[in-house]
Order: C-alpha cells, then structure tokens, then sequence
C-alpha cells in the first residue's frame, strides 16, 4: 500500500497545518509517512502545497506523482492536474463538477465537496475548510476517522474544548459528507496498520532534538528559513530543559554569542542558511583559532544570495568547507534523513567538544521542513572530551591551554578556577594563549590545530553504501537527496537495473578509503546532486583523482523526485547500453 | 583578597611610551583590585585594535576577540556564566564603528557588564585612519581632506539605548579612572566607560594637554545628579572649551539575566548535562 | 653585481621608511630593487626590518642571507647574525667594536658609528639615524652619494628646506664618518648603472594606480592591514582624479557602497584581508546575483582570524573560491609581482563589466607591502563590454536587464533612462528583474549566469611557463611566491638542476588544458605553496585529476626566500634519484 | 508630470489582505507624484522581509538588496550618481536591528536621501518573531515568555546621530504619510519616516484600532517646533496613551556630497573613464 496525497491553495489557507494532521493521522494508525511543503517567500496569496506520501513500509521522501489532490483553490487543479497518477482523484470545494472538468483527463475522478459551507454552518474560520477536507480524504480512503478525531482532540486541548469540538465537528462533517455522496469511496484503500505510534519529525525538529539530548543549553540565532524551525522549537522548550534561547540582533552575534557560551563550558549550537552563515563566516575562524567547541546548522536553499528564500538546494556544500581565511580544522556532516539529523546533532557536539573545531551540520529546505515518521531516537551519548574537572585544576599549577600534545588536542577547562586562568586568542599565540609572532612557534600551532583532523578522520564512520556490493550502477550523494535516491532504488528495481548507492554524510575530513574502493570497483558511477555544479563530484576527485562517469544534477530550487533520479538513471544506463 | 600588583603579568606592554593605554591599564589594575574580584573570577574580552592588547597585561581571564565583536561573546559568556564577572576593552573603531549595532544592542539588554572605551579618536593600530568620533574636518590617512561626518556621541547614544551606568574617565587621571571603572563594575547592569585615551603618535589634536585644559569633574559641579536623565543629556552634548568627566547618568533597572527565568537558580554551566531526557518533548511529535 | 642588505630595529625607528629610501637611491641609479618589510602587529617596540636587495638584473625578490645588515639595536644583531653572507658585515650605532664582538663570525666585519650623536649634533630628531645609516652605507659600498642628496631633496622639499637641508646634513655626515673611518669600504662595491629611472612600487600601489589608470572613481574600505596602502594611496589621490574615497563604517558596507557605485554606473572596488572580506561575503553573492560587475582585492594573511595581522601566507586560495552561498561565476586572478598587479586591475575591472561579475584580485602581505622596481606600467584599455548608451535607450522599448542570451550576458545600462527603469534584485528574477520562483525560470536564470563562465575561460590567457619546456623538475605556484621560485631557478641553475614554473595567475575559471598538457608532460611536479594545505595542488587535482609528486610548503607567516626553495627542489630531486 | 498611477506596476501585491504595507504603498505613489520625479530619476533600495516587496509594485528603478543592508547599497548609489533621488525602504528589523550599525552612520554622514521604515514592530516575513521595536514583555516565536529587552526608539537614536528629517507616519492614515514623504524628499539630507504599520497577521497588539486610538499630529500642537531639538526629543520618547506623528524634528546641514569636493561639477558617473593619465602620480614613485 501507497498513497500520496497533495493539499494546494493560496499561502494562509493553513496548507502545511493540514499536511501535518494528515501525516501524524497516519503516523498514528501505524504507517509510514513522509510529507513535504512548497510555499513561495511570502505570508498571504501565491500558492502552497503540501503532499503527504503514506505507506506501510518506510517512505523516504515525496514522489512525482499524486493519488489525491485536495483542491482549496482552482489554480491548484490547473498547476497539478498533470502530475496526477492514472487513477488519481481530485477533491475540490465546491458543490459541482464543472462542465469541462477543469481540463482534467477522464481518468481522473473528481469529488466535489463544499468546504466553505460546512465550516461555515458551524461558524468556523475559514481556516478549518483542511479539516474538513481530511475528513473527507479519510472516507474516500477508508480510513479510520477515529484516530483523526483523537488527534484533533489532541491538538486542540491546549486551546479550548470548543475549539476541540468545533474541529472534530468540521472533520466529522466532511467525513460525512464524502460516505453519504461517494460510498464507494476513490478506488483507493488506506487502512491503519499496527500499533506502533511514530513520531512525525523535521529535520529542524529532530537537530533540536538531538541538541536537546545532547545537553545543549545554549542556542542563539537569528531567523531565517530554513533554519529558523530549530529557533523556534528551542525557544518553545526553554524552560522545560532551562536553555537560554537568544534571538540575537544579527548572525554576527548569533554565533558570537554561542562561542562566548562554550568557551564558558556550555554547549552552544547556533542556526541558519547560507546568508545568515555568510555573516557567521569571521566567527567561524575565531571558534577555530581560540579552538572553542561550536556546532552549526546551516540549511541550504537556492543563491546566490536571498535567491528563492523557502526552496532548496544542495549549493553550499563548498561554501562551508572553505568558510573564513586560513586553514583550520573543521568537521561537516550533512545528515540524510530525519533520524540522521538527530544523530548528527549528538555526534555533532561530541565532535566539536573532543577536537575543539566548528562543526557544521550541513542540511536543506527539503530536509528541515519535511516530515518523516521515526519510531524512536537512540541518544548520543555525552562525550565532552578532555575536559579537566575541578579536582584535575585544583593539582595543576602551570596550565597551558594550548598545549601542544601529539594529538593535536590541548586539555580544556571551564575557566573560573583559581589555577586555570588563561587567554582564548584570535591572534596566533603561545601555548598559554599570549600573542607570539615567532615563525616557529606559529608553524607548531599551524601542525597541532590541523594534527587534529587526522584522528577525527579516524572516528568518522566510513560512508554506507546501499544495496548490493556489485551493481550496473554506483549513486553518490549527501544530504536530503538519500530520500529520492533510496526510493528511485525501488523504481529502478523493478526495471532491471541494480543501483548501489553510497551516501556520504561525513564530507570533510573526507572518507577518502572507503569512497576510493567503491568507486574504483563501481562499474558506472552517477552523482546525484541538488545543485547546478556537481560541487561532491570535484570533492571526490580533489580526493581521490576519480571522476565520476556522469551527473544528476538539478538546480530549480526544488527536490528531486524518485521518479526523476531512477529516469535520468535509466536514461544514462540505456545510453550507455546502446 | 587580590591587590592590584596582582593583576599584572609579566609581559611588557608594547604601546608608544606616552601613550594613554597606560593611564587605562593602571586604573584598571586598582579598579580591579577595588573590585574585590580575583583574576580567575574575571573575564576581559578585548577587541582588535592597540587596546586589544590590553588582556596580555592583565592577570585575569582573558579574551582577545574579533574586530568589533566584543560584544557578543561577552554575551554568551555572561548568559552562560553569569558568575563571572565580566569587562570589555574596545576602541573607538571597534566599539562605536564597526561594532555598533552590537553596542546598541547590548544597552537594550542592560546585560550586567562594563564596557570600557579607549577612545583615541582614531584607528590607531591600523596607522590612523579616521574613527567614528574623529572630529569633522580632522584629516587622517583616510581623509587626507578632512572628515566630513560628524562624530559619534556615545554618551547620548547610550541614553537612548539603556545602559544603566553611564560614564567618561580621562587615561591623564587614573585615580579618577580607577574610581569610575571600579564603581561602573559595581553597578548592576551595563556600564559605560568612555575614556579619552590620547594616541601620542597619530593623533596630534587631542593630546594629553588638550585633555587637562579641558576636562572638568560632574562630581564637582554642585547640583549635578546622575539620576537625572535630561541634565545628562544635555552634559553628553558638552564638548569644547570645557569637556566633562565622571559619571553622567546611573538608574537602577533589572538586568537582562535577572529576566531569564532559566538563569534564577544557577549559571547556564553548572547545570549537568549527561543523559538528558527528552521523552516527554516526543509526545509533540506523535 | 647583487646586494643584500638590512635595517632592523624597533618599530618606531622608521625602517620602512628607510629601506624605502635606499631603494629609491638605487632604482634612481639604474639598478633594479626588490625590498620587503617584516614587523609585528603594534605601533611602537617589537622587531622591525627592512631587507633591500638590488643588482644589475631585475630583482624577484629578497634572499635567505645578508651582506650588510644596519642594526639600529643591538637585538638586530642578535636576531640576524645567522643570516650573514660569509663575506658580510654589519654597521651598528656606536662608537667601538665590543670585546665579543656580539658573538658573531670573524670573518664578518663590525662598523660602528655613533648615528645618535650624528643626528644629535645637527639637532636632528632620533628618526633620522636611518638616514645617517644610508649615507654610512653608500660609502661602504662606493655608491654615489649624490642620488641620495637629489632623492632626499625631493622627498622633503614638500615639508620645508630646513627638513631638505638637516637631512642632506645627516646623509652626508654618515657618508663622511664612514669614508673618514673605513676609507676602503666594506669590499662591497655597488655602482649606479644606467639611467633609466625604475619607479619603486609596491602590491598595493600597483593595484591603485591600476584601479586609477583603468577609470575606477570609487573606491570604498574599512582599514585592514594589508590592504590598507590602497585606501591611503587613493584617499590622498582622490583630488587629482576626482575619484570618490570613503573609509566605511565596516567591511559589510565597504562593499555593498562599491556594488551601489558601480550599479549606479561607475567602476567601483574594494579591498580588505581575510578577515574583512569574510564580512564581504553575503554581499558578494549580491553582486553576482544583480549581475553588478565588482573588483575586490583580497590581500591575504596568516589566519584563521586575526592570525598574524602583519605576515604574509596565501591561505585564503580555497575560500575566495567558495565563498557565499550558492553556485555563480566569479574570476580569481593571483597576480605574482607588481607589474602583475597593475595589469591584472586593468583586466579586472574589463572583466567585471564585460562579464557582470565579480573579479576576485587575490594578493597577499608579501607581495601588497614589497617593493619592486618598474620601469613602466602598460595600461590597459578599458572595455566595458555591454554597456549600452543614451542613443540605443533612446530606441529601446521593452529593456529586459537581465535578458536570457546565449554567452549569459545581458545589455546593462545606466539607471537613469526613461525607457531603461527596471529592478536589480536578490531574489531570483525574471528577465525584468521582477521576482519569480518559477522553477522553469530558476534553471535559466542559473544556466545563463554561469555560462558566462565558458567565454571567460575562453578569454582568459593560458598560465605562463618559465624555463625551458622540458626541466628535471616542473614547479608549480600561484601568487606572490613567483619572486622566490624566479630566484630558486637561477640557484638551481648553478646546481645542475633545470627547472621550468608554472605560473597559474588566472585561478578561476581554471585553466585545464594548459595545466593538464604542463603536468601529464613533466617529469617531477612540485608544488610550492606559502600555506598548509597545498590548496593549489587540490585545485589542480580536481580540475584534472592529476596529483602533483611532491609539495614545498611554508605557512610559518614568512614568505620564501629563493635558497629555501632552492634547496627542497635539490633535496626532493636528489631523494628521488637515489 | 508624472501622477500617482504613473507609479504603477502591473504586479499584484502579495501582501495580506489589510496589510499597513498598502497604505504605505498609497502615500508613497503619491509622495513621488508629488515629489516632481519621474520613474526613471528615482531609485528605491528596499530591504528583506514583507516590505522588501514593494519595489515590485512601484513603477521606478529599484534595487531589492539584502537584509539590513539598504543604506551602504543606496550610499554608493548616491555617491556615484547623486542626481538620481534615492529612497531605502526597510524594516524595522532590517533598519534598526541587522542594520542598525550603517543607520547609525548613515546619519552621521547626512547623505541627502529619504529613509523610509515599514515599522511594524515585528519580523513578519520569518512569520512573527521579535523585532527591535516589539514592546518589553510581548511575546512572539523567538520569544515565547516574552521579550526581555527594551524597544530601541528610532527618534532619539536619530537626533543623537544626526539625520536632520526626523518624522513618524502612520500607515493608517496615507494623506498623511503622503506628505510626509513627500516634505521628506524636498529635504536636503538625510530624512528618516518611521512608520507605524499594523501587521494584521502576526502583530495582534499594535493593530489598525490601537493606533487610531493614540496618534495624534505634531504639526497639531501648537507652539510646537521642528525647529527645537529639546522639544523633539521630549516628544520622541512619548509612547502610550497618546502617539506622536509627523514632523519632529528639521534642520539645515550641508549634506554629505556638498562636503565632498569631487562631486561639486558633476556626478562621478558622468565622467568618463577611458584614457585616464596616470603619468604624474608615477614620479612619486622614482
Ligand atoms: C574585520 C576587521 N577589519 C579590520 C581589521 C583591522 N583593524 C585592526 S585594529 C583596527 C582599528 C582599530 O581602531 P580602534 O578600535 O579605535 O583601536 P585602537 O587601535 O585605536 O586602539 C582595524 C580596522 C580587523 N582586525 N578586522
Ligand atoms: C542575513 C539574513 N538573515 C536573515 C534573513 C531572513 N529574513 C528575511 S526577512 C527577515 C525579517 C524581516 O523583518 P523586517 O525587516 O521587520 O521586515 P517585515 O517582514 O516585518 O516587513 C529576516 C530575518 C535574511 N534574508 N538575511
Ligand atoms: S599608536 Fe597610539 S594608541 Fe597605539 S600604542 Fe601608540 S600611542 Fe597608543
Ligand atoms: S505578514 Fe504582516 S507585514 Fe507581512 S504582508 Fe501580512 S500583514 Fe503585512
Ligand atoms: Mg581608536
Ligand atoms: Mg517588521
């Protein structure tokens, strides 16, 4: 079973609200959902969607097609009439089926329902019209209205019962109405499936959360999409896990701030996209020389510049491994998926402590803000590294914080102990952090800070590689493209071509061994990349001196679908066969 | 407790002999030791600029930060450890140039820290470019033709903005300094010292004795009262034959971490952080 | 014929100023120069030098040893004693030779002479003990003392003739202590050679009178050592060529007035160091995106952050490369020399305007702050490409400013034509600059900004190969290092050992074919690289998939000098042919 | 001459419906009508957020920059062509949070433009976080409890830093605003008009009615003076009950480009650039 259903109308018509309900509906009748929102830069007027994918089995992301489309507008049919499946249908408000069907092919069935009436018959804002319209996706699916009416409850309890009440009354209304009109329901059948309660997570969400597990207290960022989902979900929970939560008045300060935070022994994590970490970039280098801990989620979208501000895009990946003047050790990682950004956090900020760098947690618009159901999140456990405790600084009479060890990695402290007053430096400087112009010394210091990189290389899982060991063809990726890939693995399955694809979420120190090996022994390699200039495909070869064989690439500012990737596959390979 | 030979190391200041940071630094050390504070207990971030170094001279934590940004880090130090007790050293490029939306900024928060101002008037590390409170028509390496802007008042920008302590000192009178800077990190809130710092090799107009010509104590003037917000302000605009010193303007408002519920019972750092549970956020998620 | 020598001090005792001074004494002899300053980052105390180098042939660069060093202190001796020629000596303020003769080699000579009484008796200030040194000097090496009179006569006549006169006083009591005291000189002979008058320029002003000479009339800068010479030199010439010169409030604005100046129609540039142009970096992807050509001087440093504020590294390769976010054309040309300077702003803004781009000129302390002799700098035409003019507006009906063309550039105008209004615009946009998220649109727009890119590549001449075609060993480098290497071939020359360089001046778009042809032709490539990661011979590797055999690399914030280059070729060659 | 409707576009806002951006949009249209310009003299720097959209719709060269960044952009406009009229349209998180560092400047420099602020205390367009002017204690998305800083008052920062047009409109009330903008464009210098503009999707507390309710007009009062900066100031920290609008405060100050020499003849983009000489600079080199 598989179902992917798209909500579509005007911004302000509560169209990401809606996807949500729809998902976690599903999520809680035991599927598998994965959703994901298009809505231009603006609050009001220009069109949203969101399409929800169900299934009993794990969704990695949206697909090119849709089974359902709720129509909250006409343009909506007009914009996606072509992407319906053969036997799709289409729900819109009004009474009638137009004439001409709004140019819809006859396959298409169409289910007209009166949104606006029935909100309006119980006085409801305009708002609740998605309500309404789940009720009736539900009945047409045969789904269990029950657990949408729980959820409901659920959701609204912290309003008001009326607000309950009014929402199970809307839902129900349009539940009724699709069962009294279409008894026969779409043709399609979702059912719930067991009794495991998923969660439906961001990948904004699941970063707080990692940080959250991680012991974070400390989180300052300025908004901007796609990060500022992390902002407001910490902001929310700060009195719950005693943050601090600071809205700063820039990104200079946003991580100013969080790097005077860990150098004063908290963990500290800020956020934001490509312009925002733009301005973060001379900070960057003052984290790396005073080797203060630092996590940092950049979430790409489409430059340059404010480019398409709520898109995505996979554009930075270089940016953020050349970011500020000098070379200094630093670590990036760009999570795949939902639980990976979890996890990423937690490694994110053992990293960041164990080898006092930046890290950066590198994601996207379509990993930040889409959701994916995720059964439970393994904590990270809490590695702080060399960290001296007070009874360590209590025996120590001549500390060096930047001692120069074989590691690399020079014991830290939490200053405000009698015997561990020292200075954090931007300027090079002596193992006790005074200023030092000596040739010498500042060439050890170059060695001991980038000494570093060889033992994280070390630690860093190596890349996984899906599917078989032998394959016709060898995907490269990182970051959100995992979802479309692993589903077009399937889609390709079923057309005779066996894919192998190797993900490379820890991007720098580079996994150079393992990416060598596969891609020495792939028969065709193919890399697949949100971005117009193939920025992984000349990592890879500044690494290992390979050139991957051919490239996806797509750049509009949205996802891949899995349907595109397994084309583009199937094209390559077909041209190759020829 | 700590004296204030206890607040040196053993480096040797680098600035031109005559220069007005020493006046600073020796008023900071006796302010220091006024302060009851001991060096571990201390943190002084310093920005980019010949003041910068101020933090080699000073036994106490130190932190010689970016260009402009002293600001922001002394934030997340000081909401991560607010028992730290925090100063920061700028310039007048650094803290009224390129930092000052952090400037304003920092006011609004009336976060519990001094802020000490080596205002020469100019850039001097960099040789002597133009700074922010540079006079109009003063030529400089980057205005051979004169400045044409009018200069920054920081005093009356710190009135509009909230700091809470509000002061100029003089580098020519560490005595009177060391009184401001230490009273300034007594009080509760953001404190503002401005110190006309002369630069004897760049900046030839505003020299020690322009100063000592000028300057005139508001501790002297009978009747002046630093809760008085208009007669400050009018004082802030005082700048010509006579130029005043001493503390402008003080009011008693809470601070920003007297404001973060999560900060009442103890600093950010002290709270553990191993096996947090977050069990109870997931059910959001469900 | 070939001189080395040195003046070292305190800051504060005016060692830029003299070694200024001496090279200007030669250059006007006919004899060409090379200086360069070392000093740290303060105003006052701490170890100057200035280290002049001249000869009767152009002059790269300084070398690794000595033949006269002025010690203005007694620390000079000690910290350069090791830098001696065999043959060298050593001219200190005083009057007698010490009984331990400072602990240095016998076969060095001590010359004393009281430099503070000199200057004292004339009521001189204590700067000027430089002056009385140079004198000093001419007489130890037979030069004509002459030049210096004329050449202090024009330095000073600006102040007043007591200034002339006391200087000319002091030279020429140096001169006479020294042929009184040392009538055979020091065994030294240095003579004037032709009369060609070689300008002494360095990086900087180079770069200015290029940006002067190619009609830039705006110039905006936040100080930053070692780019700071460019806002001094333009600022003081602003009135002789109605130029506009601001110093800005900060790095940030410093470039977003250069893109308002050159949107508005002038030719516009700005210049920092890493550190600031880490803050100019949101801005640059403004300009890519508006299509606003920019120039921008990068003079590099020793980083991360503040680093060595006043030493010289070339660590900022990889991150002019990448920075902001997203993907857009941009040029990066690392001029080798002064003449390269000059000539690669002429290009730059050519570029800027013919391309709408923004050109990244990427220099470094070492080469902005040293001098070298020019005899004449050759302009380049200016060529501002598409720029349309009153006459073709006048005609125009429906101007599309960002026009989707086949080379990727669009007609640009002046704002400020009835029939040319239109919108520049960070956001993605239409071909009127309107905004438009449509994903159609947003490819094109991408296709056609980088397509400017193939013409660039195709514009840009090839690197430039010195040497013989085929060497033992083929080096490769970029930047300020040429001076060296140039050095390093003659050296090895003498060593049995031929050598050819491959200068890559034109970083980006990279030039793969010549690279290619050079390297897979070679017989032993090395790198050679002032930073720590071999940022160029990755760059290489990824653009051709070629590795480099072996890497010279020095990252201690020092420049090479020819002898350290010269030996790990001969120690790289000699361990292979072992 | 050039009318309102000239300054139409055929874009369709995307504003919410009831939005204070529409009425700022209304009296601008008509302040340019006003103002003599035609579309192509103009030129109009917006900043990011809800605001940032209005050059869309205004039929006159624009140019949408980034986020805070508005004033340096039109600065170097305006230095290298100060024949076109300039106009920035920001936000209050873009003028006076990001952005606050280059207002500070830019009114130093009294640069002859006119700023106009779309100040709806609130970051709308990151849907409804805190802003430098959301009041002490409102809470938004970054600050669920409530915010902990003062507002920064845009007025007194103005009359601190120099800007010598220093004027508050309302969105509510186009005519107004109209000739608000239009007097502040007449203006030689820099003119500052913060708005006051309800955003009816995020801002519940500053709406439509809580301003109809407060604002009352300076150019009302009698005996009030533009011309008294004591005055102006008095007025500019009133806030509550009643609300001041309109003109607080004027005054004659040679601009920025009369100081600078090289722009006396003409603007610097009329010169031409080709064959420029560069022989006599070359002999300070020998
Ligand atoms: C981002 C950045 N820009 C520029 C510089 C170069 N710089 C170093 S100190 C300084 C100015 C110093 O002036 P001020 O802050 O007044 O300090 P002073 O030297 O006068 O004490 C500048 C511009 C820098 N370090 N960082
Ligand atoms: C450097 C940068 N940081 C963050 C953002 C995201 N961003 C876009 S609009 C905006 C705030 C807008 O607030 P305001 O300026 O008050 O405009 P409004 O939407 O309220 O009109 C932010 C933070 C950005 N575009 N650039
Ligand atoms: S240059 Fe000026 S400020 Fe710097 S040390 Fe010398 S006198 Fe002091
Ligand atoms: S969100 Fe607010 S400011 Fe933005 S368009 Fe809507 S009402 Fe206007
Ligand atoms: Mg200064
Ligand atoms: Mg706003």
């Amino acid at each position: 079973m598989e179902f992917s259903w798209m909500v579509g109308g005007e911004a302000g018509f509560g169209i990401m609200a809606s996807g949500l309900t729809l998902s976690k509906t599903f999520a809680r009748g035991g599927l598998h959902v994965f959703d994901t929102i298009e809505y231009p830069s603006l609050i009001r007027g220009g069109h949203n969607t969101c399409m929800v994918r169900t299934a009993n089995r794990e969704v990695h992301s949206h697909t090119g097609y849709i089974d359902m489309l709720v129509a909250l507008n006409e343009e909506t049919i007009h914009l996606h009439k072509d992407e319906m499946a053969q036997t799709g249908c289409i729900l819109f408000d009004g009474m009638h089926e137009p004439e001409d069907r709004f140019g819809v092919h006859a396959d298409i069935s169409l289910f007209p329902i009166p949104l606006g009436d029935i909100v309006k018959d119980i006085g409801g804002r305009p708002i609740m019209r998605n309500t309404a319209a789940i009720g009736a996706t539900i009945a047409l699916i045969g789904y269990d209205l029950s657990i949408l009416e729980d959820l409901l409850a659920d959701m609204f309890k912290r309003k008001s019962e009326d607000v309950v009440r009014d929402n199970i009354h809307v839902a129900r209304a349009g539940y009724d109405f699709m069962m009294d009109n279409h008894p026969g329901g779409s043709g399609i059948i979702v059912k719930p499936q067991d009794n495991y309660r998923r969660m439906v997570v961001t990948g904004n969400e699941a970063v707080g959360l990692g940080a959250l597990s991680a012991g974070c207290t400390f989180y300052s960022a300025y908004p901007m999409t796609p990060a500022s989902g992390i902002l407001h979900f910490l902001a929310a929970e700060e009195r719950n896990y005693n943050l601090v939560v600071k809205h700063t008045e820039d990104e200079l300060a946003a991580i100013l701030m969080a790097i005077g935070a860990s150098h004063a022994g908290v963990r500290a994590m800020t956020a934001s996209s490509g312009g925002g970490f733009s301005l973060m970039v001379e900070a960057l280098g003052l984290a790396a020389m005073t080797e203060t801990p630092l996590v940092i989620m950049e979430g790409q979208r489409p430059g340059p510049s404010t480019g398409l501000a709520t898109r995505t895009e996979q554009g930075d990946l270089r940016f953020v491994l050349h970011a500020s003047q000098g070379d200094f050790p630093r670590v990036v990682i760009a999570p795949g998926d939902v639980e990976e950004c979890f996890q990423a956090a937690g490694h994110a900020f053992n990293l960041a402590e164990k080898y006092q760098v930046p890290v950066i947690i590198l994601t996207d618009k379509f990993l930040t803000e889409s959701h994916k159901t995720v059964l439970a999140f393994e904590p990270v456990p809490v590695d702080r590294g060399m960290l001296l405790d007070e009874a360590h600084l209590d025996r120590i009479t001549d500390y060096k914080r930047y001692e120069i060890t074989d590691s690399g990695i020079s014991p830290r402290i939490i200053p405000g102990h009698r015997n561990g007053v020292f200075r954090a430096n931007s300027n090079e400087h002596d193992e006790y952090g005074f200023d030092l112009e000596d040739p010498l010394n500042r060439t050890a210091m170059m060695d001991k800070r980038m000494r570093k990189l060889e033992q994280i290389a070390s630690e860093l899982p190596e890349p996984h590689l899906y599917g078989p060991q032998k394959a016709d063809v060898t995907l490269l990726s990182w970051g959100s493209t995992k979802g479309p890939i692993l589903e077009a693995m399937l889609l390709l399955k079923n057309n005779n071509i066996t894919v192998n694809f190797l993900q490379i979420m820890n991007l720098h120190p580079f996994p150079l061994e393992k990416v060598t090996r596969i891609m020495k022994r792939a028969t065709l390699t193919i890399d697949v990349e949100n971005n117009k200039t193939a920025q992984l495909a000349g990592l890879i070869r500044e690494h290992t001196g390979l050139k991957v064989d051919e490239k996806i690439l797509k750049y509009s500012g949205r996802p891949f679908t899995p349907e595109e990737i397994a084309n583009s596959v199937a094209e390559v390979v077909e041209h190759g066969r020829k | 407790m700590a004296e204030s030979k206890d607040f040196r190391t053993d480096k040797k200041p680098v600035w031109c002999p005559g220069c007005g940071n020493f006046g600073i630094l020796t008023a900071l050390r006796g302010a220091l030791a006024d302060s009851g504070y001991e060096p571990h207990q201390l943190m002084i971030v310093s920005g980019i600029g010949c003041h910068g170094a101020v933090i080699q001279y000073v036994n106490a934590n130190g932190f010689h930060s970016i260009h402009g940004r002293t600001l922001p880090v002394a934030t997340g130090i000081h909401l991560a450890n607010h028992e730290l007790c925090i100063l920061t050293m700028v310039g007048d490029g650094d803290g009224y140039g390129i930092g000052m939306g952090h400037f304003i900024h920092a006011m609004r928060r009336n976060l519990d820290m001094t802020q000490i101002v080596h205002n020469n008037k100019l850039y001097s590390l960099t040789t002597g470019q133009t700074s922010p409170t540079t006079d109009k028509g003063r030529p400089t390496k980057s205005t051979p033709f004169g400045v044409i802007e009018i200069p920054v008042n920081p005093l009356t920008l710190a009135l509009s903005s909230g700091a809470t302590y509000i002061s100029r000192g003089f580098a020519g009178d560490p005595p009177h300094l060391r009184k401001l800077i230490a009273d300034a990190m007594a009080h509760k809130g953001f404190a503002l010292v401005d110190v006309l710092q002369p630069c004897i090799t760049f900046n030839h107009a505003n020299t020690n004795a322009f100063y000592k010509e000028r300057v005139y104590k508001l501790e002297d003037e009978t009747g002046y009262d630093p809760g008085d917000r208009q007669a400050a302000y009018e004082r802030a605009l005082e700048w010509g034959e006579r130029i005043p010193i001493g503390l402008f303007y003080r009011e008693s408002r809470p601070t920003y971490e007297d404001e973060v519920v999560t900060l009442k019972d103890m600093p950010l750092v002290k709270r553990p952080i191993k096996g947090v549970d977050i069990t109870k956020t997931l059910e959001q998620f469900l």
